[in-house]
């Protein structure tokens, strides 16, 4: 854990340019994620939109296990955001980026309220704890045709409204223009996830998780800090909720069904929850291989089954994660240049 | 060699706690002046640990109350009381054993680095950071850990370990600091040394109390000792008169004969 | 036809299936530490050796359910040794290869048996009536067996060595260890028990539900409202807790409907958890 | 098999285009990739986008399934002659796992990738992900659930089976051939299938002067044990006991419950897949007279003039040899059989594109239904009138084997009840208007 826990970044010339390098990586990465789309066909820039949208998801569910937790409710609360959005913009004719936001904060809102039950709870009781309240909600959906449509939920939402201006004309329609769209918010959601994770409050998050009572000891209000995980990470999880709602167009029950909550502790736990970046690398990975490699070789009916094997070899073999491959990998460069700091000590 | 106030900062009044239909602590009242060092003892089973949960907080009592500076304490919570200025130990290294020596500390510092949420994402609690952080250091250089900052606790030694973790405690700037059996398991050297700091915590004007197996210690370290037996007070005193009270040598006697090797509190 | 008594009668079988699966489901998570998301499938697999050896093959039924409790104990202990062993620190990883394994297994019955259900006729026709209510043989058959085997595991756990040992384990892994318990050889036993479990349920309703790849999800869904209503850790608590959930769900999906049913059986869980988070019968805290 | 594996040579080097385009191929490749290029320019491509796996795939797979035999009996044939030049005809599968999302991806590649000319769907959950697309693009899309017709879905066409109004049909025959049947039970599992059938169902009864015994029964589509339901319905001894449209692993288990129950009434219920499996559960004489609408494919009267479905006998028997009589059900012949009436436009638009060959199909208002010459309907009901509804027929099991009774008209019925229709419908929420 030393790589999040740590404090800010050190002053000093070293650190200097460690953090240019830092951002000059930052503008590389930005540059191939705005030129990915053009190298894409279009229906690949359609699992590209998702794709970042699953990124903001998964990255939101990483910042609620932060506190040592795991929820199987977090697609539902996605799916709050969802239907929160969706409804402003149908029934309300509220505009659809204020929707959006207002779709996220009531993700939040459910989050608060769902604390006081489930924080009562820990470890494998919250596991089903969330689960229990996620599939209450869905229940709730399902049985309150008016407002939320039932079984079959709510469609023809309101897309994203397309930019018109003199010169300038964006219609959100294309999945290239609604993958920069998502890209935008994703990535400044993501900066804002990664400031609170790199903040004191990140820190407290992270003691929470390896001694709760030393922290309480110490002054930390562990239910109060649990909490605001949960609101935070529901917020953006409301947020990739919205995304989505707003450009597919369509929602219901079965899509936030703990099926597909399955997927983002796939991704997670693949991709490797120590680092900000582990379960961006395992839902890219794993959505290229389902999506794209598999399909692609003409796998319809085995195609779960090598999904499968997959999941089964990589928590086996890489226990901390892809992303542990970097890691791993680095660590080995470092070897052959006879560098004295491997630091990629892994986390415990 | 006093510096102790009549006031008490932190009393017990008929204390109990039940677990099922087990008591664990029954009836039990002590007071703890300000500025004293004040050692919890008694034989294995008695009720120590059970008591110190209790006033820390980690379990309400079933009856009776704490007060702490006058105040009626019992029943809250951990995190408020910390923020009162009551501040417990645990038993052995119990640390954020993933992090570095620092940030163990400035976890430590949580109450005194408040920033807003916006300020802490903006990056506008810099200057407060930086204070906790110097705050840190200093706590670091009281325990002469200064130079094992950057370090992750667990390539530390057990006794910097053990040190660590009462500068945590420290580092939330406390009136009272309860210490959870400070001496055990270190050898004379080690047990020397924790003394003399113990020393200086109260000389820079904190009130402690500790909970302890080594009797040495306790009496060479303590103004005053509480001893309790099954749960309840059994005497209360400076360390001669309670050294030499027929009772607790009786307490300590039986238990040790009934006891037999190895039993764990 | 006395509806109140056919309701119990239908509850009591309903119970009966659903305490064989919990219990399983129970018994894996307390040895190994893991939710088996794949437990599901497991009792799925059971139905379809019913399927193959007795509606495909011939072979007499009763031979195909323990063939069916036999080689579903065996996946089991393929899954111990293949990925529950190798994870046993890593319970989330656990979780994570169960539900790899449960697409391979639902894969597997589409490519053996295709995708639409597969179809056992009855072992037997023949009926009893009990106060005016029509209990099949077929039925009893099914609480008979799931009553036997329930009071076998019991004995077993009570008087064998293996039984202490199991027990032991799910109190305290380290502490058995200690006590010069394998581990392995435990775990490999509650695997099989567990998954065997699930898979006779499987094969001993397969004649009754119309098994089909994907049954397995209907199935994992009410297993875990009964553990969470008895306690995730309570053997005991899964078999009340099933009882408890089969009499509720059934009687109010005779008197009101199943919908309605459903969300009795939400908020049942629901209130247990808000009440006493660790379960009916849960004593432990797990974290 | 040969053309299995030649898609997946093609999709494999599309694939290996797409993805391994580094610096140098990017230039080459830029926007103009998603550029339709035809591999045959004798060739037109249909889109079938369905469920491939997961747990509603039983609802897609045996399609494109039945697909395939089409188009090997038409490619063999010549093809479809569309304006004087004969076209093979070749199916592209996607996989939408039943998820609106991966609909929406489906139906870009098919359009944009595949360049096909016409998209088959099961619609539900996936069509609402579709459906902007099909607005934007122009694109012919079919569905087998007309509750996704509405008054925006001008390119969505239900050209085959308009569930679940076909029901009344076997309602009607019921009650015209067993009067002295008067109690009626439904139950249903509560989603997007069984409620408007249970619609139609009481619409039906209500006509047919059937009372209701109790209010329709809901369940869980996660329900595997049925018995408390069966004993709910069987309280009051109805004379008949109405399934509904519940799949088939829900009609199992409750026909063998009422028959363990002891139930001796009337069944009718809207399908009884694998019947013959039924009867092996309860007895010949229990099922004797169960009432749905879908005929087995070896009935002769399939083969009465006026059904237009082609060697109804032949293409059931070749299916069974293909992929095996347990893996058949309406499904198999139904997209084929909307490809049937995709030729058949296609030829007299003399083209394959979507717009011509929407509008040759509604030619006239009434188009060649598997079942015979159909109306293009439902202004009333989804607000278009873009479901080919006309005769249905009425199955009776009549000594273990399922018989067609009868072709009746739906437009007839719903002339003389579409009130009832409407006035249930509304009920239970399920007009165009009140969907979501």
């Amino acid at each position: 854990m030393p790589e999040t826990a740590g404090a800010m970044p050190a002053a000093g010339t070293g650190g200097a340019i460690r953090q240019l390098a830092w951002r000059l990586r930052l503008v590389f990465l930005f540059a191939a994620l705005a030129a990915l789309p053009y190298l894409l066909s279009y229906s690949q820039q359609e699992i590209a939109v998702l794709l970042v949208i699953n990124v903001l998801l998964v990255s939101s569910y990483r910042l609620l296990t932060l506190t040592g937790e795991w929820s199987l409710g977090h697609v539902v609360i996605m799916g709050v955001g969802a239907y929160a959005s969706a409804l402003l913009a149908k029934q309300l004719g509220v505009p659809v980026p204020l929707s959006m936001l207002l779709g996220g904060g009531a993700a939040a809102a459910v989050a608060a309220i769902l604390s006081f039950p489930l924080f009562r709870m820990k470890g494998f009781y919250f596991l089903i704890g969330s689960f229990a309240a996620g599939e209450i909600i869905r229940l709730i959906w399902k049985r309150f045709t008016d407002p939320f449509g039932g079984p079959k939920g709510l469609k023809r939402i309101d897309p994203f409204p397309d930019i018109e201006t003199g010169f300038l004309s964006i219609d959100f329609y294309e999945p290239v223009n609604y993958y920069f769209l998502a890209l935008v918010v994703v990535s400044a959601s993501l900066f804002i996830l990664y400031r609170i994770e790199r903040s004191r409050i990140g820190l407290t998050f992270h003691a929470i998780h390896w001694q709760d009572r030393l922290a309480e000891s110490v002054g930390v209000d562990t239910f109060r800090y649990r909490t605001l995980a949960f609101v935070i990470a529901s917020f953006f999880a409301g947020i990739a909720g919205a995304l989505y709602a707003h450009y597919v167009g369509a929602v219901n029950p079965t899509r936030f069904s703990v099926d597909q909550m399955v997927y983002v502790l796939v991704w997670a736990v693949v991709g490797g929850t120590a680092t900000f970046h582990g379960p961006i690398l395992g839902v890219v990975v794993l959505t290229v291989v389902n999506e794209i490699v598999l399909r692609a070789l003409g796998l319809d009916t085995v195609r779960p089954l090598i999904y499968g094997a997959i999941l089964i070899l990589s928590v086996l073999y890489l226990p901390n994660g892809l992303e542990s491959l970097g890691t791993r990998l680095r660590a080995r460069l470092q070897h052959w240049r006879g560098g004295p700091d491997a630091t990629g000590s892994e986390p415990a | 060699m006093t510096m102790q106030g009549e006031r008490p900062i932190l009393e017990a009044r008929g204390l109990t706690r039940r677990f099922g239909g087990l008591i664990a602590v029954d009836n039990f009242s002590f007071s703890v002046s300000e500025g004293a060092i004040h050692g919890l003892i008694g034989p294995n089973g008695a009720g120590k640990t059970t008591t110190f949960n209790v006033i820390s907080g980690f379990y309400a009592p079933s009856a009776g109350r704490v007060f702490f500076r006058g105040l009626d304490i019992s029943g809250r919570k951990t995190s408020a009381l910390a923020a009162m200025g009551l501040v417990r130990t645990f038993q052995g290294s119990t640390l954020f054993q993933e992090f570095s020596v620092l940030d163990n500390i400035r976890v430590g510092r949580h109450l005194g680095a408040r920033a807003g949420f916006l300020s802490r994402l903006l990056g506008t609690d810099r200057q407060s950071e930086r204070e906790a952080d110097e705050r840190a250091r200093e706590t670091l250089a009281f325990f002469g850990l200064e130079e094992l900052a950057d370090e992750p606790v667990s390539n530390l030694p057990h006794g910097h370990q053990r040190m660590l973790g009462m500068a945590v405690a420290l580092a939330a700037e406390p009136k009272v600091l309860l210490l959870d059996e400070p001496f055990t398991g270190m050898n004379p050297e080690e047990t020397r040394c924790m003394m003399a700091l113990v020393r200086r915590i109260r000389e820079g004007g904190v009130t402690v109390m500790l909970v302890e197996h080594d009797m040495q210690a306790v009496m060479n370290l303590c103004d005053t000792i509480t001893v309790m037996n099954f749960g309840a007070l059994l005497v209360e005193g400076a360390p001669e008169a309670v050294r030499n009270d027929p009772a607790v040598i009786e307490a300590y006697l039986g238990s040790a004969a009934a006891d037999g090797a190895g039993h764990v509190a | 036809m006395d509806l109140l008594w056919q309701t119990a009668v239908n509850a009591t079988y309903a119970a009966s299936y659903m305490a064989l699966i919990a219990v399983g489901l129970v018994m894996i998570f307390g040895v190994m530490g893991v939710i088996n998301f794949a437990h599901g499938e497991l009792y799925m697999v059971g139905a379809y050796c019913v399927v193959f050896l007795y509606a495909q093959e011939n072979f007499p039924f009763l031979l195909a359910v323990a063939a069916g409790l036999v080689f579903v104990g065996i996946v089991g202990i393929v899954m111990e040794r293949t990925m529950f062993r190798p994870l046993r620190d890593n319970p989330l990883g656990g979780l994570i290869a169960s539900i790899g394994f449960l697409l391979i297994l639902q894969t597997l019955a589409v490519l053996g048996f295709g995708r639409r259900m597969g179809h056992v006729p009855p072992a037997t026709q023949d009926k009893a009536e009990i106060f005016g209510a029509v209990l099949t043989y077929q039925r009893l058959f099914v609480i008979l067996a799931a009553i036997l085997l329930l009071a076998a595991l019991w004995a077993f756990l009570r008087r064998s060595k293996f039984g202490r040992a199991l027990r032991a384990c799910a109190q305290d892994a380290e502490a058995a260890s200690l006590q010069g318990i394998s581990m392995n050889q435990t775990a490999r036993i509650a695997m099989f028990i567990g998954a065997a479990l699930a898979g006779v349920a499987g094969a001993l309703t397969a004649p009754l539900v119309s098994p089909t790849p994907y049954i397995g999800h209907s199935i994992i869904v009410t297993a875990f409202i009964i553990i969470i209503v008895g306690g995730v850790g309570s053997l005991e608590g899964a078999v009340i807790a099933a009882v408890l959930y089969a009499f509720v769900h059934t009687f109010v999906t005779t008197f009101f409907d199943g919908v309605i049913a459903n969300i009795v059986g939400l908020a049942l869980m629901f209130a247990v958890l808000v009440v006493r988070p660790t379960g009916l019968f849960g004593a432990r805290e797990r974290a | 098999m040969s053309r299995k594996s030649l898609d997946r040579k093609i999709s494999r080097r599309k694939f290996l285009g797409t993805t391994a385009a580094s610096g140098t191929a990017l230039a080459a490749m830029g926007s103009g990739l998603s550029r339709v290029a035809f591999a045959d320019s004798h060739t037109i491509k249909i889109g079938f986008l369905a469920p491939l796996t997961g747990p509603v795939s039983a609802w897609g797979k045996p399609g494109l399934d039945g697909c395939l035999i089409w188009a090997d009996w038409v490619n063999a044939k010549g093809g479809v002659n569309i304006g004087g030049q004969s076209y093979n005809i070749e199916f592209v599968g996607y996989d939408n796992e039943y998820d609106a999302a991966k609909a929406r991806t489906g139906a870009t590649k098919l359009i944009k990738e595949d360049g096909v000319k016409f998209i088959m769907m099961l619609g539900g959950d996936t069509w609402p992900g579709v459906q902007k697309i099909a607005e934007r693009e122009g694109m012919l899309f079919s569905t087998l659930l007309p509750s996704d017709l509405s008054p925006d879905t001008k390119t969505l066409l239900a050209p085959c089976e308009v569930h679940p109004i076909y029901n009344v049909t076997g309602v009607e025959w019921m009650a015209e051939n067993k009067p002295d049947l008067k109690t009626a039970v439904i139950c249903a599992q509560d989603d997007a299938l069984g409620k408007p059938s249970v619609a139609t169902y009481l619409a039906a009864f209500e006509a047919a002067g059937i009372e209701m015994q109790d209010e329709p029964l809901f369940f869980d589509p996660a329900t595997t044990d049925f018995a408390p339901v069966m004993t709910k319905l069987l309280a009051g001894n109805p004379d008949i006991l109405c399934l509904d449209t519940c799949y088939a692993d829900y009609v199992h288990p409750l026909c063998e419950q009422a028959f363990q129950q002891g139930y001796k009434g009337q069944i009718i219920s809207c399908t009884a897949d694998f019947y013959q499996k039924i009867i092996e559960k309860t007895s010949a004489e229990f099922m004797e007279g169960f009432i749905f609408q879908f005929p087995d494919f070896d009935d002769p009267a399939l083969n009465s003039e006026g059904v237009n479905f082609v060697n109804p006998n032949e293409f059931y028997a070749e299916y069974a040899k293909r992929y095996g009589a347990s893996e058949w059900s309406a499904v198999s012949w139904e997209y084929a059989s909307i490809m049937d009436l995709w030729a058949d436009a296609a030829g007299k638009a003399g083209s394959a594109e979507p717009a011509a060959v929407l509008e040759a199909m509604k030619a006239g208002g009434t188009g060649k239904h598997a079942f015979g010459t159909a109306d293009w309907w439902g202004t009333e009901l989804f607000g278009i009138d873009n479901a080919l509804v006309g005769n249905w027929p009425v199955v009776a099991i009549e000594g273990g084997k399922a018989t067609i009774k009868e072709f009746r008209s739906i437009p007839a019925w719903w002339d003389k009840h579409k009130d009832l229709m409407i006035k249930h419908m509304t009920a239970l929420g399920q007009m165009w208007n009140q969907r979501g």
